[in-house]
């Protein structure tokens, strides 16, 4: 039984600045099993991560480069991407 | 048979057009759009954009994008081409092509695909002020409400 | 301000881009289309269309055209190339560009504008078949609910 | 006062196939003071003329590189184009 998720996670744009880091890996408890939960752990991290998470409203996520859910559940090795909503084009 | 590029060197509308139609004779029309940097955001001057991606999922999601439009109109190819990096006013940024039979399949499809790629490809703009100062440029909600129409 | 032409020669569209935004730097889009020769028209081969207009009134036609859409539409410039003559499955015939600072005027005055020229500029095309034979192209009911939407 | 009206008239595409003839010059009773009247009158030519103004539904008119309707009035002088929905593009 593994009691971890090994997850890599990416910031871009202003949650990356807030954050200070545009990639991390961290290992997280079993219990972090979806995106929302991951924002909520991930946000105690540092103030630049509560920072970034300030408002989750306004953060789009994907998992293993799709968007994703907050309700999106998370295995280990997943590839979790953070960002603001898009603006390409 | 889609063509989808994201670099940082500019590209050649022209010879992409050619490209697309060399030696073909079931086009009926093309669309294209260019989308390009203005000096003018919200009334501040700007001295350049730069664009950020996600290059992992960046291809993929105008693949995606790009398979969402051949299934609602019969294209016989289409070209998305997206910059990223550093662009001034008057660069371009984004070319959108679609080859069809028939014109308005050609037009709805160019409009559909920017209008997407805006909202649901992972690309993010910071404008550089030319008075100094720059800031991430927010999603507009027309832009949510003209991706949402198709 | 808007470069209008009717021509047996072909044009080079980026060429026309090129021209349109050259020194600009408020345009934040370009809409365009390229219309083409197809071989097959209703299930027959084509070897050629031949494109005839009435010259006096064609070139007025698609100044009103123009016009039409600079009403509608804040459009910072646009282009309409026709061609006339023989025209070989794979030849250019039209060209439409139009530039504003918005991509959705842009893309909007684009299908305008050929909606509009479909209908209310003077221009026939005559089919040549490849097994031999010709006919005049017939006016197409989906062309005038194009250009009625507008 | 002028009893004739004095007109160029034009003919494109199958129009002019059907009528034999691109461009004439025609001086017509000032009672045919109309686009209808002048296709009455036209048609009464010759074969080739009756041909193409068969069936003056499919017939469309400039007067002076306007478009314009069978009620449309005529002027000494004008320049009367016929010819078939336009299919360009």
């Amino acid at each position: 039984m593994t009691d971890t998720l090994r997850l890599t996670v990416l910031y871009f744009a202003w949650l990356r600045e807030r954050a200070g880091i545009a990639e991390e890996r961290v290992e997280v408890p079993a219990g972090v099993a979806t995106v929302a939960a991951l924002v909520t752990w991930l946000a105690a991290r540092s103030p630049g991560h509560a920072s970034a998470f300030a408002d989750p409203g306004v953060v789009r996520c994907a998992v293993n480069q799709e968007f994703a859910d907050p309700g999106s559940p998370l295995r280990s090795g997943d590839e979790v991407a953070f960002f603001p909503p898009v603006t390409g084009g | 048979m889609a063509r989808i590029l994201v670099q940082t060197q500019d590209f050649d509308t022209g010879a992409e057009l050619a490209r697309m139609t060399a030696g073909r004779r079931d086009v009926g029309g093309i669309g294209c759009f260019v989308g390009t940097v203005r000096d003018t955001a919200a009334g501040r001057k700007i001295a350049a954009l730069n664009l950020e991606h996600y290059p992992a999922m960046t291809e993929r999601a105008l693949a995606r994008i790009v398979e969402a439009a051949e299934r609602r109109w019969t294209l016989l190819d289409c070209t998305v081409i997206h910059r990223v990096g550093r662009l001034e006013p008057g660069a371009n940024i984004v070319l959108v092509l679609a080859a069809s039979a028939h014109r308005q399949a050609a037009l709805e499809a160019t409009a559909f695909l920017i209008d997407w790629l805006k909202t649901k490809a992972p690309f993010w703009k910071k404008e550089e002020f030319l008075a100094g100062g720059e800031a991430w440029v927010a999603a507009r909600e027309s832009d949510e409400a003209a991706a949402a129409r198709w």
